[in-house]
């Protein structure tokens, strides 16, 4: 274990948006001044984060202790290259969605948006907490804070759908936690009698018999449903009522990401990717994972509204992330890792295009967005750029982490699995790049002899486009330089990939 | 043989077994508040009787000290005779502590009859509040059968 | 007067329920103050005591001068310090909360109910705090009196409600005078210590008369703590008396009787006899789990909050039973831990409905409709509340379930584990609902948006200062009792780790 | 109900019986309960360490004198207890009834009229005695205090609720109950203020002419007399309410 420093910073970075609620609540009847707040409080996060980078890559981890809450139990904070990782994405991206929430919320003058930027800030809270966790307390007490704060954010229009989404959201994150990951963790902390300190080998080993370690693992795979792994996974669309920027960072960003997070912990942090291989239990996962990745997929081809699409798409992706998790190979979890960013920075793109175009024509459904790229060509055009990345195609970050988990299939000796890579893939392409081709080149013979102009076109208020615009350059750039991110995750699995 | 024996040595409990039973009998099945209640007497006497078999010893007399203990005069009058002091003197308290002499088997056992004196005070407590709550429940259903109650009860909602 | 610390608990109390009833009933004015006083006094001194245990060790106070077994003492150890100071916790808290509800619910009777208020916390605390087995009858008797009379203070079910609480409140007393009989003719003490002494000495484990003992003791407490199927008084006692004897007697009378429990179990026939010899763990737990699961399931079932809330009680005292009977370590520190967290949070919900039935003079969950709006600070002492009894970290709540599902692991009860899981869902759905309805409105407008809030943004009716004050307060001591759980279990630990029970402590 | 009910006592009964083989026989001087040192202490030691040869009146009054303040308590919440669940108008205690009020419900019947006028002078009279003498024979604050009440409800019986109540008024009736506790408790908390644990009566021989012993059984006396006080108005006003269902009218 290379050195690691005492800092508080890791603290202030989780609590400085929890901070922030109080003068946006405060400054309620101002929103300019509030998202003033907002604004502040998500660049002091994103300048936290990044002062603590070159700890990082330099190889060290950085700790703080907050208190002792059960006997040998704490709650403790601790930045590893994973988490680093993790943090980087929620926080950068924060700030983007700031900027594209405000546009989306005064666009469409939605009501109670002092509450809406409380939670918002609050949920960003618990999603650093759990990217700097230091053990599986630590991160199932944020995991826990975070399905609560987001509630009032699903529910946001409090109108029928919201509350049955709403219901669906809670039921299923809840009774999954409550049912599944409180008492594996109980069992945890039972057996080992240790502080469940996440380390690079794990600290299970040896202390569980493998049919305890099977159903260990299956509790935490299931129980964190945050991640949607089936059948766990009909919340997401569920929740897709929420108002696009919540979906757009915390659906197919904070919320999920965390989920898969939590599950990449549990198999690196927790069992150890040794002591799994010894066992050899984790293809059980595997498969759960590549059925959900198909069966997904197949599903996203059939919606027609947008944001659901979208949705089942972020289903199949984040099942990448356990599969590559769950081979077990240096690459294929390096792969899963840098699949994170990848498919954040990707996937908030296509949810802010969507929420954009909601706001510029109020069109929800696929069917209705012939030719709408030629009146929104920006739109379309990062929505282009984020579904490559999405697909893993060039020139987008995608292609990167699609790479590391191709050839780590390989290097597991899972063919099978691998060929569900590829089947996939082609399944990614099938239902996002017809959006974007459609509205460049609709059917309609009317609709495409239209001569462009730039003067016709009706893009979203300005909030709204640059944010996107941002994130599809951010995809770009992140195929062109992601040696940090490799880095990153490959201090977690030992190589310097 | 054994159980006549037991039976004769130990009948203060087999009486205040079936008593209390009775009691209970009364207090779970009777359908009318106030028999309920007097079930309900029943039981607590049962238990005080069994208190106070407990304390009972054979050949005891009541746990009072006999009066010629605690007033001395004849056993101090022989002792003082020749100081001509007999008429006038009472003994201090130490003086009789010291001459003192209580053989335990005389007396009952104090103690349950203190303990008693508690529980009849709160059965008669208990009593009290139990037929003011008939009294209220009379007053506001006009009833005091179980049944009749609750029958009124289900029919207002 | 640091000497005295223990009977000041509840004996400050007890003065000032007699000056008020001498008092009080010509000058209405007066009540509230000497309750304040009285209660204030007594959670003084039992934060006094608690210090004084935890550097001293079991501190003793002999009324009368009189060491035991002659008379009567009050024997405080970590257990009943903690308890204690709970007790008296949460009764000035609601005596706060009352200022405004008696006058309103219970006219012309202020002053008795003041009274009996009181002397019923006097009782409470002194079951708490007694080392003498039938003075804790005696007491026992105090608080049961003064809660018929309290509850039948309130409407017309309230006073059947009354009813069938005495008669099986009585039984459950004289179930337990008659095992302290049974103790007394084996040993011939009274006080539980010297009981304990006496058969170890003597070595009376295998007696039958100890068993019976043990038996009808525990049965009888079984009743007055509504155990599962013992707890038919319970639902309708507190669910139609005035809102104040709700908010006292709910969070405490059954937590009292658990400290009863834990003590008779610990303190006189010993661990060794409880759990090892009689081996009944197996039974009670598996009692226990459906007492949580069937009082859930018929939480689930009801309309009214605080019919709700009645049956939570019940299925919390289903927790810390099978908590106690899991015979490890873990699981009595969970069941001792629940106790005073399950006190505060039962407090913070029967606050909550009782401001809720103050303001809209309905007990029916609908009535909570748009009260985040209307509301808000209400509505956040009562999420804390509820996501206490739901489990959530960092509230109380959550850490009184890790210690108990920690306790049912190690001891290998899994079905405890699971019932506690399943009752917690429960519980989710349960107060879920609530929030739903307060949140959305019990009729939420079809499509899109609702506007409706912002047009009554100004229009809050929140309650009155008295009111809010002690339910705010509760609900920052559930995350404060959670958050430094670890002091509080410490000194749990302490107190459990002089017996002999079950599994090793981490 | 009824085959339920039949159930649980055979149940309860069963058990108790099986506990009965291991009881010791009756009148048995030798069983714990009669042999250990607790009882034989109260026995023996009653008398030198407090002056009182009732040994029952010492161990209630003095060793377990705490649980004798809160039996009195008990009284006093059956009390009010019943006072408040029976009364339905705002408490009109406060007015002095009795005098104005003053109308027989019938002709006093001469006979009754006669004895009863003749009776209750000794009744209270006996009463006192009771009470005062507690120390040495059997007696003592609750057993006077029972019969004194009892005089006030015979008053009540023999002609009619108001002619008690002109005595007995209820206004007295719960300053009466609650000074006698008051009394109790009072000598509890002078030892408190002297320094020594709460009814600890030893310490009270420095306000009172007596030595430590004797302040000790003059103590007992005070206490009983407190008990007295409270048994005789809270006896009197259950009966009363109870009979008149709580309206202090008329008796049913």
């Amino acid at each position: 274990m290379p050195s690691s420093l005492t800092s508080f910073t890791p603290v202030l970075a989780t609590l400085v948006s929890l901070l922030a609620v109080l003068p946006i609540v405060l400054l309620g009847k101002r929103p300019n001044l509030r998202e003033g707040a907002t604004f502040l409080a998500a660049f002091i996060k994103f300048g936290l984060v990044v002062s603590m980078l070159p700890t990082i890559l330099a190889g060290s981890t950085i700790e703080f202790t907050v208190w002792k809450i059960v006997p040998n139990l704490a709650i403790a904070f601790r930045v590893d290259g994973l988490g680093m990782l993790f943090g980087l994405v929620a926080s950068s991206l924060w700030i983007v969605t700031s900027l594209y929430s405000i546009g989306y919320m005064r666009g469409l003058k939605e009501h109670s948006q002092t509450r809406f930027f409380t939670f918002f800030a609050i949920s960003l809270s618990a999603t650093i907490g759990v990217a700097f966790a230091a053990n599986l307390f630590t991160l199932y007490l944020f995991y826990e804070m975070l399905s609560l704060a987001t509630y009032p954010l699903v529910t946001h229009h409090q109108d029928k759908e919201a509350r049955t989404g709403g219901r669906t959201y809670l039921t299923y994150l809840l009774s999954t936690s409550i049912g599944f990951v409180l008492p594996a963790l109980i069992f945890v902390y039972v057996k080992t009698g240790s502080n469940m300190e996440f380390s690079n080998s794990g600290f299970l080993s040896g202390h569980i018999t493998a049919s305890e370690a099977l159903i260990l693992l299956l509790l935490f795979a299931f129980g964190f449903a945050k991640s949607g792994l089936m059948p766990f996974h009909s919340w997401l669309p569920g929740a897709m009522v929420a108002p696009t920027p919540v979906s757009a960072l915390l659906h197919a960003v904070a919320v999920v990401k965390v989920g898969v997070f939590c599950i990449l912990r549990v198999f690196t942090g927790v069992f150890g990717t040794d002591y799994l291989q010894d066992l050899d239990i984790a293809t059980v996962v595997a498969w759960i994972a590549a059925f959900t990745v198909v069966v997904s997929s197949l599903i996203a081809l059939t919606q027609d509204n947008l944001k659901r699409r979208l949705a089942f798409s972020t289903v199949g992706q984040l099942s990448y992330i356990i599969l590559g998790a769950a081979l077990l190979s240096d690459r294929a979890v390096t792969g899963s890792m840098t699949h994170i960013a990848m498919h954040a920075v990707g996937k908030i793109t296509l949810f802010m295009c969507a929420g954009a175009i909601f706001v510029a024509t109020g069109k929800k459904y696929i069917s209705q967005m012939d030719g709408l790229g030629r009146k929104m060509p920006i739109t379309f055009a990062a929505f282009s750029i984020g579904a490559l990345s999405v697909i893993g195609l060039p020139p987008t970050g995608g292609l990167i982490s699609k790479f590391y988990l191709v050839t780590g299939a390989m290097d597991a000796d899972q063919t099978a699995l691998l060929v569900i890579f590829l089947i996939s893939t082609i399944l990614n392409a099938a239902y996002l790049l017809p959006i974007g081709y459609r509205a460049f080149f609709p059917k309609d013979a009317q609709l495409a002899n239209q001569p462009f102009s730039w003067k016709t076109t009706e893009e979203a208020n300005w909030q709204c486009i640059t944010p996107l615009s941002i994130t599809a350059v951010l995809a770009i750039l992140l195929f062109i330089k992601p040696q940090f991110l490799l880095q990153l995750a490959g201090l977690m699995v030992g190589t310097n990939g | 043989m054994e159980l006549l024996e037991a039976l004769s040595t130990k009948f203060n409990y087999w009486i205040y077994i079936i008593i209390m039973m009775i009691g209970l009998y009364a207090m779970i099945s009777k359908n009318n508040l106030v028999k309920k209640l007097i079930g309900m007497s029943i039981f607590q006497t049962a238990i005080i009787l069994f208190y106070v078999s407990i304390g009972v010893k054979e050949g005891a007399t009541i746990p009072i000290l006999y009066h010629d203990q605690v007033h001395p005069s004849h056993g101090y009058s022989h002792h003082k005779a020749d100081t001509g002091h007999i008429e006038d003197h009472h003994p201090s308290h130490e003086e009789i502590v010291a001459n003192l002499l209580i053989e335990p088997d005389d007396f009952g056992n104090p103690l349950p009859h203190v303990l008693m004196l508690t529980a009849i005070v709160v059965g008669v407590a208990t009593l009290g509040v139990g037929l003011a709550l008939t009294q209220k429940i009379y007053r506001d259903f006009g009833s005091i059968e179980e049944s009749e109650i609750l029958e009124s009860i289900k029919s207002a909602k | 007067m640091i000497d005295q610390s223990p009977a000041l608990i509840l004996l400050a109390p007890f003065l000032l329920a007699i000056l008020l009833a001498l008092l009080g009933i010509k000058r209405e004015w007066l009540c509230f103050p000497l309750v304040i006083a009285g209660l204030a006094i007594s959670v003084a001194a039992s934060v006094v005591t608690l210090l004084r245990v935890i550097d001293e060790g079991t501190i003793q106070y002999f009324f009368g001068g009189w060491e035991p077994p002659f008379g009567i003492n009050l024997r405080v150890d970590g257990l009943n310090a903690l308890v204690a100071l709970a007790v008296s916790t949460v009764s000035l808290l609601t005596a706060i909360y009352s200022k405004r509800a008696v006058p309103a619910e219970t006219s012309d009777k202020v002053s008795q109910f003041y009274t009996l208020y009181l002397l019923s916390v006097t009782g409470l605390l002194g079951i708490v705090l007694t080392g003498d087995a039938f003075n804790l009858y005696v007491l026992i008797e105090i608080s049961a009196l003064t809660s018929y009379a309290l509850i039948g203070m309130g409407s017309r079910r309230a006073t059947l409600a009354a009813y069938k609480y005495l008669i099986m409140g009585t039984i459950g007393a004289s179930f337990y005078l008659l095992g302290v009989g049974y103790l007394y003719i084996k040993t011939g003490s009274l006080n539980m210590y010297d009981i304990q002494e006496q058969i170890v000495a003597n070595n009376l484990h295998g007696s039958p008369s100890i068993f019976v003992a043990f038996v009808v003791i525990i049965v009888g407490v079984w009743i007055k703590m509504a155990f599962f199927p013992l707890h038919s008084w319970l639902p309708n006692s507190y669910a139609y008396g005035p809102s104040t004897t709700s908010a006292l007697l709910g969070p405490l009378v059954t937590k009292v009787m658990i400290y009863v429990m834990i003590r008779m179990i610990l303190t006189v026939f010993g661990p060794e006899f409880a759990f090892d010899q009689l081996d009944w763990s197996n039974i009670i737990v598996w009692m226990s789990v459906i007492a949580i699961l069937a009082a859930s399931i018929s939480a689930l079932a009801q309309a009214s909050l605080q019919k709700i809330l009645a049956f939570l009680i019940i299925a919390e005292v289903g927790y810390m039973v099978g908590g106690v009977w899991l015979a490890d370590k873990m699981g009595m520190i969970g069941s001792i831990y629940h106790i005073i967290a399950d006190a505060f949070m039962t407090l913070c919900v029967f606050l909550f409905a009782g401001i809720i039935f103050t303001k809209t003079g309905r007990h029916d969950i609908s009535a909570m409709e748009g009260l985040f709006t209307k509301m808000p600070l209400t509505m956040v002492g009562f999420l804390v509340g509820a996501f206490s009894l739901i489990g959530i970290p960092p509230t109380a709540g959550f850490f009184s379930k890790w210690y108990l599902i920690q306790g049912g692991i190690s001891s290998g009860h899994y079905e405890y584990v699971a019932a506690l899981l399943i009752s917690s869902l429960i519980n989710a759905v349960i107060f879920f609902r609530i929030i739903e309805i307060a949140y959305f409105g019990s009729k939420p407008a079809e499509g899109h948006g609702y506007h409706h809030n912002e047009e009554q943004k100004d229009g809050t009716m929140e309650a009155s200062f008295s009111m809010l004050f002690p339910l705010l307060i509760t609900a920052a001591v559930l995350l404060g009792i959670g958050l430094y759980n670890q002091e509080v279990v410490e000194i749990i630990t302490n107190f459990v780790s002089q017996f002999n029970i079950g599994a090793i402590i981490l | 109900m009824k085959s339920f009910a039949l159930i649980t006592v055979i149940l309860t009964g069963w058990l108790l019986l099986s506990a009965v083989s291991d009881f010791p026989s009756w009148g048995d001087t030798e069983s714990p309960a009669n042999d250990y040192r607790l009882s034989q202490h109260y026995i023996t030691e009653t008398f030198p360490e407090s002056s009182v040869p009732n040994m029952v009146t010492a161990v209630l009054a003095d060793y377990r004198g705490y649980d004798t303040m809160f039996e009195t308590v008990v009284i006093f919440v059956a009390g009010i207890a019943i006072m408040s669940i029976l009364r339905r108008k705002p408490l009109d205690y406060l007015k002095d009834t009795g005098r104005e009020t003053r109308s027989y419900k019938k002709d006093p019947d001469l006979i009754i009229d006669t004895t009863c006028r003749l009776m209750i002078p000794i009744i209270q009279l006996f009463a006192l005695y009771v009470v005062a003498h507690g120390h040495h024979s059997p007696g003592g604050g609750f057993q006077g205090g029972v019969i004194f009440g009892a005089s006030f409800i015979l008053l009540a019986l023999s002609r009619d609720l108001q002619a008690a109540q002109r005595w007995v008024p209820e206004k007295r009736v719960l300053n009466l109950a609650g000074i006698g506790i008051l009394i109790y408790s009072g000598f509890g908390f002078a030892c408190m203020i002297l320094g020594s644990n709460f009814l600890d009566y030893e310490i009270l021989h420095k306000i009172m002419p007596a030595t430590p012993v004797e302040a000790r059984s003059h103590s007992m006396l005070g206490v009983e007399i407190g008990v007295a006080f409270t048994c005789t108005a809270i006896m009197f006003s259950i009966y009363s309410n109870l009979a008149s269902n709580g309206d202090m009218k008329e008796t049913l």
